[in-house]
This record gives C-alpha cells, structure tokens and sequence, in this order.
C-alpha cells in the first residue's frame, strides 16, 4: 500500500522521540564503554532521583509551552513550597506526609492561578508575567525564611527516608515522576479539554473561533504547571531535606532544557510528554556520565547547551523534511484524483 | 556630594559613635544572617549603629551598589565578605578614597582595598586542621575529596593550598587526594556533587567539605547512601546544621568558628580602625569585647582563632 | 499637529518619565541624599554593562527573536580580554579582540537561527550554557585584576570637572547611535517589519537572513561593548561577570515598552526604563531596603507597569478608531461626490 | 417564519459604522447572499450573527425571539455557524480533530472517542467528495483542501443557518460547483446559508435572496431573480459602473521575459513561455495546478531545479526577491496577509516596503519622500483611509489588497507577475484594479496575470496559459480563449 500521510506524520511522529532515544542510547553506550560503574544500579538509582524533580516540572511545562506559553517562575515555587513543606514539618512533627504534599500542591496551585490570570486576564505575554512572578515569588520566599533554613535535624524520621526508600528497587521520588508523567501523557491524549492545548497552541484565533475557550485553557494549564511545581517543591524538600532561601534557584532553566530537548515545540501546537520525560532523562544521564568521566564543571556545561542546540537542529531537520514530503504526497494525490476525474 | 562625605568621615569620624555597613556575599542563608547578628551586637556594645544588607545571589556586581551607595548615605566604615575580591575592590577604594574605612572579613577583598582582614580561623591552622580531622578518622590512609563551595572563591582556595601543602608532609602521605568538586554554595549542587564523588570514587574514604551549607549536605547524602561508616566526613558548619548527622556518626569530628563571634570581632576591628587604634599593621591588637584581645598577623589579616571543634559528645553545648 | 499631542499623551515613553519622576518623588521621601547631584549622576553607573545588553537586545526582540545569552557572551569576551592582556598584549588590542569575539558569538546564534531555521528561544537557551561553559574553560581562575587606568576609566572615569561618569556617557552614546540605527534607517525599517511579519518581508525583497543575523551580532557586539565597562568599572575579568544579570537585561527591554512578540518598541524607552530600574533600586539601596525587598518592588513594578502599558494601548487604538471613523466618512462623502461626477 | 433576522443592527469601532441601522430576514432552507463593496460591512455582520462581535444597537432574531449571542459556542448552540473569510485552521492537529475542534466527541468516560471522530469526519469528507485522509495533518494541505475543511467543520455541528464569507475566494470552478451541490443538499435538511461573495455570477447561480449593503448600510433585500448584474451593481456601488474589464490597446512589444523548461521537481515541470512588452498573459488552471508555485520560483522564493529565465535577452537567476527585484520584476502574492502586508505597520511604510534601497539613500529614510509616495498611490488607487498614517490592520479587505499593489507598483517594474489580484475585491475596486492594470500595460509593462475567476482572465488577456497538474497544456490568444476551452484544457478533458 502507499504511504499516506498519515502513516507518514506518525512516521515522523516516532522519529522525534526516536532522536531523542538514539541521543539516549549513544550516551548510555559511550559512558558504558568510557566510565566504569556507569552501568551500575547504584548509579540508575542516582540518576533516576536526579531526574525525578525536572521531569515533574517539565510535564507542567509542556502543557503551558503546548499553548503557545511559558512559565519561568517554577524555580521560585518549587523554593517557596520546599521551604514551607519542610517549616512546617519541622513545627508539627506528626503531621501526616499526605497533608504536607497537599499543602504544597495548593499552594502551588494559587501560584500558578496568579501566573495564569496575569497572562490570560492581564494580558502579559507569559514569558514577561513569570520573569516577573519568579522575581516577586523569590523575593516572598527571602521575606519568609528571614535568612534562617529548616535543617535536617528538625524534620521528621519519615519524610527525611521518604527520598531514601526505593520500592522495586526504584527511588521514591522516580516513582511520583513516572506517576505523573503517565498522568500528563493520558490527559494530552484522552481528556477533551487536554487537546485544546493543541488546539489552543497551534491557533489561538481559530481556537478562539471553534469556540474554545482559550483563556479558561491557558489558565488551566498555568494551575497545573503551578502544582506540580508545588509537588516537586515537597519532592525537593524531601531529597535535601534542609532548605533556604536559594532552594531551587534555576530550576526553571531544566525544566524548559527537558522540554525543549524533548522536541515540544517552543510555539506551541506540538510536543508530547513522553519527549518531555526523555529530554530529562537524556539530560540527567548526560550530567551524571560526565560526572563519571571526571569532567569539569565546565565542560558539563558546554556540552549541555550544546545538546539542546543538536536536539533542536535535529528536530527542526525532522519536520522540514516531513513537510516537504507531506506536501509533495499531497500533490501527487491531486493529481492522482484529477486524473480519475478527467477520466470520468 | 562629595564634601557631604567628607563631612562626615572627616570630622566627625573623631566622635565615639559610627555608622557601620556589612555585606555578606549575599543575604538570606543563616551563615550570613549570624554574622550579621554578631555585627549588630558588637555595635550596640560600642554604641555604633550597625547595618546589615546585600544583594540576594553571591554576585560581586550585585554587592557594588551597597558600597557606593554606604558612602553616599556618610557610612565611616564597610566591612565585607567579597564575592570576588577584585570587582569589588574599586567600589571599596572609592569609598577609601572618601575617608571610609574598609575591614573584609570571611572573604579577602583585593589587599590595597581594605585596611585588615579578619579571617576565618587563620588559614593554616584551618587548613591542617580539616587534614587532621579526616585523617584521625582514616588511619591516616586512602583517598580522599575535598567538596569546596565556587572555583573562585577566595577562602575557599586559600584552605585547599594548605591542605594540598599539608598532604605533602610524611604523617599525611598516606592520604591521596583524589579530587575538588564545587558546590557553588548551594545545597542541591553540593548534595549532587558529593553523590558524584561516590560513584566516581567507590572506594573513597574520606571527604573534606569546608563550606558550611556543603558540609550538611554531603553528610545527608552520605547518610541516605548508608555510607557513613565507609566514609569519614569533616569540615566547616554550624553545629546546629550537624547536630542530626554528626550524633548518627555522619561527619564524627568538624569545625567552625562561631558565625556570631566572627561578625562581633568584624564590627569591632572596624571601629578600632575608625579609632586609627588599628592600621593594618602586624603585632597591633586589640580587646574585642566578650572574645579577648586579638592580634594581627601578617598581609594585615586577623585570625578568628582556631576553630570550635564539634564532636558527637561537646556538639549539644553549641547551639548556633 | 493636534494628531501627534493626542499621541504623546498616551506614548509609553511618556509613562515611563511620569514613573520615573513619581519614583524619584517616592525615593526623595526615602532618603535626603536620593536628590544630590553626585547621586543623580552615579546613580546608574553599576547598571551600565546590563543597559548596554539590554540596547543589544532590543534589536533582537523588535526582530522578533529573543537572545537570552548576553550575559554568557559578556562572560566571555571579558575572560578573552583579560587573557589576552595578560599574555603581554596591549590593552586596546585585547579589548578589540574581546569586540570582535562577543561580535562573531552573537552571529553564531544568529546563523543558527536564521539559516539553520532554529527557534531562537532554543538556540540561546542553549549557548546560555555553551557559551558561559566556554568562558570558564577558557580561564576559571581569578583572572587579570590591574588594567591600565586609560583603559578602566569607560567603567570608572569622569568628566567634566569629576563630576560625568565616563560609563553613563557610553551608554548614552550608544543609545543615541543605535536609536538612529533602529528609527532612522533602512536597516531600522527592516526590523521591524521582520518582527512583524518576516514572510511579508521576505516578498518584499528585504534581505531577512541577513538582516536577522546581523541583529544577533549587534546584540553580541553590545555584550562585548558592556563587557568593556564591566570590566572598567569592576576592574575584574573572571568567567562569572555579569551571571545573574540576564532577568535585569530582560526586564530593562520590555519595561522599555518593546513588544516582546516583535515588531514595536523605541529606543529612548528602553533607556528611560533603565535609568528608572537604577533609580529605584538606588533608592531603596539609600534607604537600606533588604536586596530581597528590592526584587520584589521591581517585579511587581515591571508587571504593574506592562498592566498599564495594555490599557493604555487599548485607549491608543479606540483613539485611532474614531480618528479612522471621522476620516472614512469624508471619504465616503468625497468618493460619492467624484460618483456624482463621474456619472 | 424566518429562521434569522436582523433588525436594525449597528456596529461602530471607535467611531466608524461598520454597519448602520441594517435589518433583514432569513428564510428557512434558502440561500441568502449577502453583497456589497470592500468595507461595506458584511464580514461585521458575520461577526455579529456568530457573537464574536457584540452589536450595539438591534436586535438577532432566532425562531421569532430575541436573542443575546454571547460568543461562537452560543451561536453554535442557536444552530449559527460560520465559516470564516481566511480559514482558520490548526496546523498542528489532523484533519478530523481540525473539524471537531473544541467538540470533539466523547466516551461514556468523558474521554475524547477518537474512533467516533475519525469515522464521522470521513464521513463528511466524502460527502464533500474531499480526497485526503482524516488522519492527515493539516500542515501539507492547500488553501482549498483548507476551505474544505471549514466546511466539514461548519457541517459536523447540525448548523441550521451556515454563513459562508466569501468561501468560493480560493476555489477553483470545479471546486465551486461541489459546494454549491454541499449547499443544496443542505438546503433538504432545512439547513439555510448566508453566502457572501464579490463573484456576482456566482451570487446568481445560489442565491435565493439578495441582500445589498453599501457604506455598512442596508440598501436592499429581493429575490435574486429580480436582479439582474448590472442592477446589483448599481445598488452596491451606489452608481452604475463602465465596462468591468475596460482593456486598453497596447502595442504589444519584444519580449521582456523568456521562460524555457522551467522545472520545481513534485510541483510543475518543463514550462516554457514568454511575456512580451504592453502585453498580459494569463495564467489559468485550478487552485493546486502549480500556478503560484511558478510565479514563486521565478520571483526567487523558490528554487528551480531546472530551465533558465532571461529578462531582456540576458539570463537571469531568481536567487531572492531582492535579486528578482533589481531586474524590475514584481510579484503580487496571492496570500495579502501572510504574504503582503505588515499589518501593524502603516500605509506608508507598506507601501514603500519594497523600494526603501531607493527611498533611502545612504540607508537613511527619508520621511517626506515616503509620504508624498505613499499619497499619490492613495490617490491613484482611491484607497479608503484617513491618512497614510493609519494602520493597515483596520481596513477592508479590498483596501488593504490596494495597498498590496501599490508596494508592488512603487517599484516601477517591468515586469508585474500578479497573483489573484482581485482576490476578495468588490467589483467597484475591482474595475479600478483592472483599469489600472491594462493602463500598466498600455504603458509597456510586461504582465502575467494569475487568476482562478475565468472572467477576469477572459476579460484581460492578451494571451492564455493553461496548467494542470504543474504542465503547461494549453496556450491560448485571446480570441480561441472561452470560458470551455480554458476548463477543458485545466481538466484535461479531451474536446
Ligand atoms: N477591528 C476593526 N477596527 C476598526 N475598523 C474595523 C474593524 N473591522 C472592520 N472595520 C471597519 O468596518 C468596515 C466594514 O468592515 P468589513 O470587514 O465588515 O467589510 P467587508 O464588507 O467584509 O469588506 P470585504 O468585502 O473587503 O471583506 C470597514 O470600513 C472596516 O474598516
Ligand atoms: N506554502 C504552502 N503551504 C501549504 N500549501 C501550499 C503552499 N503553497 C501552495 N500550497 C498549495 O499547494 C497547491 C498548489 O500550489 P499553488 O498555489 O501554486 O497552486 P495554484 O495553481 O497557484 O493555486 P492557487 O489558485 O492557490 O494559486 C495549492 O493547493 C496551494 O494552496
Ligand atoms: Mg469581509
Ligand atoms: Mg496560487
């Protein structure tokens, strides 16, 4: 049978995350082959806890970067919610962890409703509201702490294990990652309101026009990447158990690395979390096998920024061709119908 | 303007009472907050009103604006814990230039930027300190990491020299010292840097982590990998922020001299060097209140003395 | 023209002085000192280098792009610079080649951009990284700490009796420069309407890839030009200048009324909202407010500030549509009359 | 009982009425055409009917009552539904979730029924005898695949009036004859249409009912088989107008540009033809056969893989727009707001976009220059503006498309490649446009004319190009040219 362009968008389609697998696969194989106990559990379980907090923001982050947005004040929420999870732990001890992530996540959620209101109600391009939340939530977090931090030594046995335990041999925290990876990818592919982002993304105007309710979506989608950011504050607590005013500075910079790397398109309109996902993963194992090597500090970033040149290049290479080739399939249908037209 | 200031440090610097500015590396993490208490308590004692404020990241051209603008508002004296002791010294030369005196303190600035420097217990016996420590715990022998805060950090470098130069003496030899990570004064980094040390150095037996929020965080780390017993930790930080490892046997012997302290003698190098009592001379000295009589040494820098050292047993009688 | 004072009143350029004298009213009650001429003409001087990044910038967002690695190429030119007068050389030279280095980074995001056909978001993203890795490798040590004099005087000099910083003369050079370049020429032109429509301009015979990598080199130019002042008024040439430094460069931008989306923007706001951050953050510094404080002010400023700036602009068009309304009906009338004749 | 009506309705931006005080009903299951010039306020109306724009004053309608639309969803809810003048499609998403955008069907689960969806928009597509795959991603598909999609959409959601602006604007004949059989079909489901278009033959063959406006007000409302074109005309221009393809004579000249084998491989292959001095060839076939895609390769958007071009005698290589420029061509695109102007930007600058090398001597614009030229083309072109101050965002399409033209005309070129020129034009403009374009030739300039309206072709050409499927089949003079032939040799039907 011929290709059709749908077998041919799916096509490209895999070959996105297919990159990004191969990317993946070559870095596993090289710091396999160059740094021993590269391939140790040990070492995956590192990775995985790396990984899990980015790629918890990277989910929200895909969702507003689908609707043709940005949130840059995740590193100042994940801070503010860290802190506040681990204060208040360390002021009611028998509190239950639940309530804790409860706390986080709704404080989260108001966060991310002041992101949403000011971009979808104030109309402030987002990349501009969250320059200015991520100052203004900072800031709050400094006036909260007053230059003091929760230490260890004041936090519950439970929540400073939480980080530790590794149930199926995997760390906690991966756990609530992949919970919440699958959680976004079911709710971009199945849940109505979820495609809109698409929709919302690829054309606001027709969105608009269709009848969607674009506002009432972006706002959606800033809560949610609000309250992951408040889950991967209590996360963050978990894992460095004493926090301070800097908890979580430029985390923002992973979150969107991941998604870029991830292949979701910066204009919105596409991208999966799946890519999202792997873009952090892709980017832990690069960190940590350099770590391995024993490369500086220094080359880690080079290479780092470098890698999220390579993917996009990659990806923006992928689609080119793809729309070329789609374009071509197209006309060589038309003429194919025309011709049968004709013939009639 | 500039016949403003004058005024005020000419003159008027001969009264008893001044006006003093501190500016950590940057505010907002207990360290600095402490210092700045014992600032503010040393000025009360002396009767000097002391101001404590700085920019939010460890960014020396974040710190300049508070110099300039402590000269502007008729400060007699800048004491400083520099981000980087060359861009910050221009800023302090102005401010010298209009009869402000400048003390650095935990940080050096650029020598001809400052009258005295008080120093963390002094170098050297840092330095051979943190060997020891580590080394008492190890037999004297394996590999060893040392988990420093940024590259570029001043007193930071001045420990790994000594360390590195007391590695090299025979009682030492037996320790190798297998790498410097950086942790950037920040808690994740240093977390993630010192699990790097674990994986690259499996057989690692000792770290040195002369940072006060690295130190805290590599004995978590080393906790959550059950490797406390494998792996001797030492190095500088509040008792408070060890009291939990340090009583589980994460980080059995480390130091630190009293963040308060170290503010208080700060603030009162700076009056005396407002009462010309001090110019940066070695063998001058003088009584810092409540912590004796201190003298300077050589490069005109100030020793804190040596360090408190905390121990499973002595920590519950420090709480700071 | 009554069409043109109907628009002053309600141009950005003209909220931002009225913000910058309200500002200056607010910071006067904060302290005494706020208002002495030694204050008012130092008061901007430590944010030169990022007012320079920032003139760089707009070009690129006007375009229609973003360059969110300024300050890694500020980083490196200056570590660059410093090396090359360590190595013996003399300091102008070390400084030129610093321009020269800033400049080609700038055009390697441009060529990324513009003719590999990346998001520039992405692009710079990643240099971000690259490029402040970059530096450290070149050197990740203290770095030169004593230049020449002649040479530290763009960041630290006066003139005129002491009194001028050399820095706020740069910076205002510069502006006036690039504000000719950007309003008054041809290559002005084509920014903006590549930042409006760049498929339009490219039908229309503008050089596009050209004229989008020629913006990115500007704006790396600039970062070499503010890396010069850096290094001037701090007197150090280490690989973390100016880290930190990007949400300011940013904020000066877009406070400066320039679209974020491309395509509108003026250079004299991007200025006025410079000179505002410096003043208030002066200010407050005068009146001891915690660095913490500070960010917080300035944040809620900047959106406050584009709040206004999108209720103003609404005001801006309903006044244009009347003016359109009364236009269209004399032309209704006159093209009845011409009917009237022609039939 | 009418299914819609408006009664007095009015709508000012600022202060300009867009319409004024317009009142008319709309009968069940008929085909309403709604006419009148560039501005005369019928996309307003649309925008009313479907609740984008809110009027401020009169009342809607539905069944006999009043009814406030809040926004689209409302007026879907009501059975109004809209097809808009510029599709509005999402290129990110395939086909069927394009049509059922923001109402995608659902599982007992609330989930989106993917299966649902797909079978349902193949459904439709091969109603509409569309010949692509609901799975195929929008992105890849052309104009007209496009409008077919708006139409989908508009028929998924069981509209009971569908409002068709402008719909035919990118169709080609073929095109245009499957939706009007859409249209009659729905007409047996009780479903009405509002059809606004400028092509008045067309208006005749569907329409039911004639709605005229002029300056946003209502004129008339008659049964179509009352007016005839030339009426229709009258009431829309408010005068009666002279021949609607006045052609001057021109001396036609040597050849000035000479195309030989031209080739874009998968898109049109081995086209020769040439363009003399004063003469207007036209460029026909149907939307798709590649027409624009030549003119982009030789105004340099586009790469020729083969064939060469010689401007005058001398060989010429379309590098770039700019390159194409120098040697005096022009390129009208047929997209005006993706490809023509710069909407925030205003007249003047849109019009001295493409001659600023000249206009700026030293690189330095000079203000007063700019103006003068822009003034004069105003003048010329009788653009409906106040100043060349204003923003080309708030005029009419016909407007805008005027200013289009004279950036292109600004450049003085030789040679004047124009791509459905009067593409959403009113026939008042239009006759101007057309007056203007055969005085260009008379002049000496060297024209080729791409257009989907045959009349237009019919009415201007000196000669006929025929392309189908990316080859050249037919050449023409402009006395073998008719309607028949041309469609013939477009659809490759043996005669
Ligand atoms: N958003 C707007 N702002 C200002 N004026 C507007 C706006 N939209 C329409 N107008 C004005 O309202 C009038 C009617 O516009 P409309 O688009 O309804 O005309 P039209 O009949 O659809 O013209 P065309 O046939 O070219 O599409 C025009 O004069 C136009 O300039
Ligand atoms: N950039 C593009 N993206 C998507 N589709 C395109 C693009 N350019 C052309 N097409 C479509 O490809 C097909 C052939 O292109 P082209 O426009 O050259 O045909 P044409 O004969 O000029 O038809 P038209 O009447 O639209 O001018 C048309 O359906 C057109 O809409
Ligand atoms: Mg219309
Ligand atoms: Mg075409």
């Amino acid at each position: 049978m011929k290709l059709s362009p749908q077998t041919l968008a799916q096509a490209a389609f895999r070959l996105r995350e297919a990159g990004i697998f191969i990317a993946l696969t070559v870095a596993v194989l090289l710091f396999w082959a160059r740094a021993n106990n590269f391939m140790t559990i040990a070492n995956w379980q590192d990775i995985a806890t790396d990984v899990a907090i980015v790629a918890v923001l990277a989910v929200g982050q895909t969702m507003v970067v689908l609707t043709r947005n940005i949130d840059l004040s995740v590193g100042s929420i994940v801070g503010l919610t860290a802190y506040i999870s681990s204060d208040t732990l360390a002021h009611h001890h028998g509190l239950p962890l639940g309530v804790v992530v409860l706390l986080a996540v709704t404080i989260g959620i108001g966060l991310g409703l002041v992101n949403g209101l000011l971009v979808t109600v104030g109309r402030i391009p987002a990349i501009i509201a969250t320059i200015g939340t991520l100052a203004i939530f900072r800031g709050l977090l400094f006036e909260i702490t007053n230059g003091q931090n929760v230490l260890a030594f004041q936090l519950p046995e439970r929540f400073l294990n939480l980080a530790a335990r590794k149930p199926v041999g995997l760390p906690f925290l991966a756990w609530i990652a992949i919970a919440i990876a699958i959680a976004g990818a079911a709710v971009l592919r199945w849940a109505p309101w979820g495609r809109d982002f698409y929709a919302v993304g690829s054309n606001p105007d027709a969105a608009r026009y269709a009848g969607i309710p674009v506002g009432r979506r972006v706002l959606t989608a800033f809560v949610l990447s609000g309250a992951l950011a408040g889950l991967g504050g209590f996360m963050f607590a978990a894992r460095f158990a004493s926090v301070d005013a800097v908890a979580g500075t430029n985390l923002e910079f992973d979150a969107v690395t991941a998604v870029v790397i991830g292949g979701v398109n910066v204009f919105g309109g596409s991208g999966t979390v799946l890519g999202a996902a792997l873009g952090a993963v892709l980017v832990a194992t690069i960190q940590d096998g350099f770590t391995l090597l024993k490369l500086s500090e220094f080359w880690k970033m080079f290479f780092n920024g470098t890698a999220i040149v390579v993917a996009v290049t990659i990806d923006a290479l992928v689609t080119q061709r793809l729309q070329e080739a789609l374009r071509r399939r197209r006309r060589a249908e038309m003429v194919a119908a025309r011709e049968q037209g004709a013939a009639t | 303007g500039s016949a403003k200031s004058d005024r005020t440090a000419g003159p008027a610097a001969k009264q008893a009472t001044y006006k003093i500015f501190l500016i950590p590396k940057f505010i907002g993490i207990p360290v600095f907050t402490l210092n700045g208490k014992g600032g503010k308590e040393a000025g009360k004692k002396l009767g000097d009103t002391v101001t404590y404020n700085g920019p939010t990241e460890a960014s020396a051209a974040k710190q300049v604006p508070f110099i300039d603008t402590a000269v502007r508002q008729g400060y007699n004296a800048i004491v400083i814990s520099a981000n980087d002791p060359n861009a910050v010294a221009p800023a302090l030369k102005r401010a010298q230039d209009r009869g402000l005196k400048v003390v650095s303190y935990d940080a050096d600035a650029a020598k001809d930027a400052r009258t005295v420097y008080v120093s963390p217990p002094d170098t050297q016996s840092i330095g051979a300190g943190l060997v020891e420590w580590v080394g008492s715990q190890v037999g004297y022998k394996g590999q060893i990491a040392i988990l420093s805060a940024t590259t570029t950090a001043a007193n930071q470098n001045a420990w790994i020299a000594v360390i590195k130069k007391t590695l090299k003496k025979p009682k030492y030899k037996g320790l190798k010292l297998a790498k410097i990570a950086y942790g950037n004064d920040n808690d994740t980094k240093s977390a993630q840097e010192t699990q790097a040390l674990l994986q690259a150095y499996p057989n690692l037996k000792g770290i040195i982590a002369p940072t006060s929020v690295g130190l805290p965080a590599a004995a978590r780390v080393l906790q959550q990998a059950k490797k406390c017993g494998s792996i001797a930790l030492t190095g500088l930080a509040t008792p408070n922020s060890m009291r939990a490892y340090t009583k589980k046997g994460c980080g059995k012997k480390f130091g630190l001299w009293n963040e308060v302290d170290f503010g208080y003698l700060a603030v009162y190098v700076a009056h005396a060097v407002l009462d010309g009592k001090l110019t940066g001379k070695a063998g001058e000295s003088l009584v810092a209140g409540r912590l004796g009589r201190r003298t300077i040494g050589k490069n005109s820098t100030m020793p804190m003395g040596p360090p408190l050292v905390f121990t499973p047993k002595n920590i519950d009688k420090y709480h700071f | 023209m009554r069409r043109v004072g109907l628009g002053v009143l309600v141009r950005w350029e003209t909220v931002l002085v009225l913000l910058i004298l309200a500002v200056g009213v607010w910071c006067r009650s904060l302290s005494p000192l706020f208002l002495t001429r030694v204050n008012l003409l130092d008061l901007a001087t430590p944010y030169i280098f990022i007012g320079l990044m920032a003139l760089g910038l707009t070009f690129v967002i006007i375009a229609g792009e973003i360059d969110i690695s300024v300050a890694s190429i500020l980083a490196v030119s200056v570590v660059v610079l410093g090396q090359i007068y360590e190595a013996g050389a003399n300091i102008w030279f070390a400084a030129l080649v610093g321009l020269l280095v800033a400049t080609g980074l700038g055009l390697v995001n441009g060529f990324l951009v513009a003719v590999v056909g990346l998001p520039s978001l992405a692009v710079t993203l990643g240099t971000l990284a690259a490029y402040r890795g970059l530096a450290f490798l070149i050197h990740s040590g203290e770095g030169v700490a004593s230049f020449p004099t002649q040479f530290t005087n763009i960041g630290i000099g006066y003139v005129w009796g002491q009194q001028v910083p050399v820095a706020l003369l740069v910076f205002l050079g510069a502006a006036v420069a690039l504000g000719f370049l950007l309003h008054a020429t041809r290559f002005g032109r084509y920014i903006y309407a590549l930042g409006a429509n760049r498929e339009a301009a490219r039908y229309s015979g503008i050089p596009v890839t050209r004229a989008r990598i020629a913006v990115f080199g500007l704006s790396g130019l600039l970062a070499g030009i503010a890396g010069l002042v850096y290094v001037g008024f701090f007197g150090s040439s280490r690989a973390d200048a100016a880290d930190g430094s990007l949400l300011d460069v940013v904020t000066a931008v877009v406070l400066g009324g320039v679209d974020i989306f491309g395509g509108s923007g003026s250079m004299v706001g991007v200025v006025l909202s410079v000179l505002l951050v410096a003043e208030l953050r002066n200010g407050m510094q005068l009146d001891n407010i915690g660095g913490d404080t500070q960010n917080i002010v300035i944040g809620v400023l900047l959106l406050a500030a584009i709040l206004a700036g999108n209720a103003i602009r609404a005001l801006q068009t309903s006044g244009l549509r009347t003016r359109i309304a009364r236009a269209s009906k004399k032309e209704v009338v006159r093209t009845a009359g011409q009917a009237e004749g022609t039939t | 009982m009418s299914l819609v009506e408006l009664r007095g309705i009015s709508k000012a931006y600022g202060g300009v009425h867009a319409v004024q005080d317009v009142s008319f009903a709309i009968a069940a299951a008929s085909t309403h055409a709604l006419v009148g010039e560039n501005g005369a306020g019928k996309s307003t109306l649309v925008k009313i009917l479907t609740g984008v724009v809110s009027p401020d004053e009169g009342a809607v309608i539905v069944d006999g009552e009043p009814r406030s639309i809040g926004g689209p969803s409302a007026a879907r809810r009501l059975g109004i539904v809209a097809m808009y003048q510029d599709p509005t499609v999402f290129e990110d998403l395939t086909v069927a979730e394009n049509v059922f955008a923001g109402r995608s069907p659902r599982t007992r689960l609330g989930a989106v029924d993917w299966k649902a969806m797909r079978r349902e928009a193949s459904r439709l597509l091969e109603e509409l005898g569309a010949d692509f795959a609901p799975d195929a991603p929008v992105r890849g598909l052309g104009v007209a695949d496009r409008q077919l999609i708006e139409i989908a959409k508009a028929l998924s959601s069981s509209a009971r009036l569908l409002i068709m602006d402008e719909p035919t604007a990118a169709l080609s004949l073929q095109e245009v004859d499957t939706l009007f059989a859409v249209v009659r079909r729905l007409h047996e489901r009780r479903v009405s249409v509002l059809f606004i278009s400028h092509r008045l033959e067309e208006v005749s063959r569907i329409a039911d009912t004639v709605t005229i406006l002029r300056d946003g007000r209502h004129v008339e409302t008659r049964p179509a088989a009352e007016l005839k074109h030339g009426e229709m005309i009258r009431l829309m221009v408010g005068r009666s107008l002279d021949a609607l393809f006045p052609k001057e004579e021109a001396e036609i000249g040597e050849p000035v540009l000479r195309a030989e084998g031209l080739t874009r491989r998968g898109v049109f292959s081995n086209i020769s033809f040439e363009v003399r001095r004063g003469e207007i060839v036209g460029l026909a076939g149907f939307v798709g056969s590649g027409r624009t895609e030549v003119a982009r390769c030789i105004f340099g958007i586009d790469r020729l893989d083969a064939g060469r071009l010689e401007i005058d005698g001398r060989p010429f290589t379309p590098r770039s727009p700019r390159a194409a420029l120098r040697r005096g061509l022009a390129y009208l695109p047929e997209d005006r707001l993706r490809q023509g102007l710069i909407q925030p930007m205003s007249i003047e600058r849109n019009v001295t976009m493409a001659v600023l090398p000249e206009l700026a001597p030293g690189g330095i614009v000079r203000p007063r220059r700019e103006r003068r030229l822009a003034r004069s083309f105003m003048e010329r072109l009788r653009i409906k503006a106040s100043s060349p101050r204003q923003i080309v965002r708030s005029l009419s399409g016909g407007n805008q498309q005027k200013v289009v033209l004279s950036k292109w005309l600004a450049t003085e070129p030789r040679i004047l490649i124009l791509d459905e020129p009067t593409h959403g034009i009113d026939v008042g403009t239009k006759a101007d446009v057309h007056r203007t374009i055969s005085h260009l030739a008379a002049q000496g300039l060297a024209i080729l004319l791409i257009s989907s309206e045959l009349p237009e072709i019919l009415g201007m050409a000196d000669r006929v190009l025929v392309i189908r499927e990316g080859r050249l089949v037919g050449e023409l003079s402009r006395e073998e040219a008719t309607q028949e032939a041309i469609v013939q040799a477009a659809a490759g039907v043996a005669s």
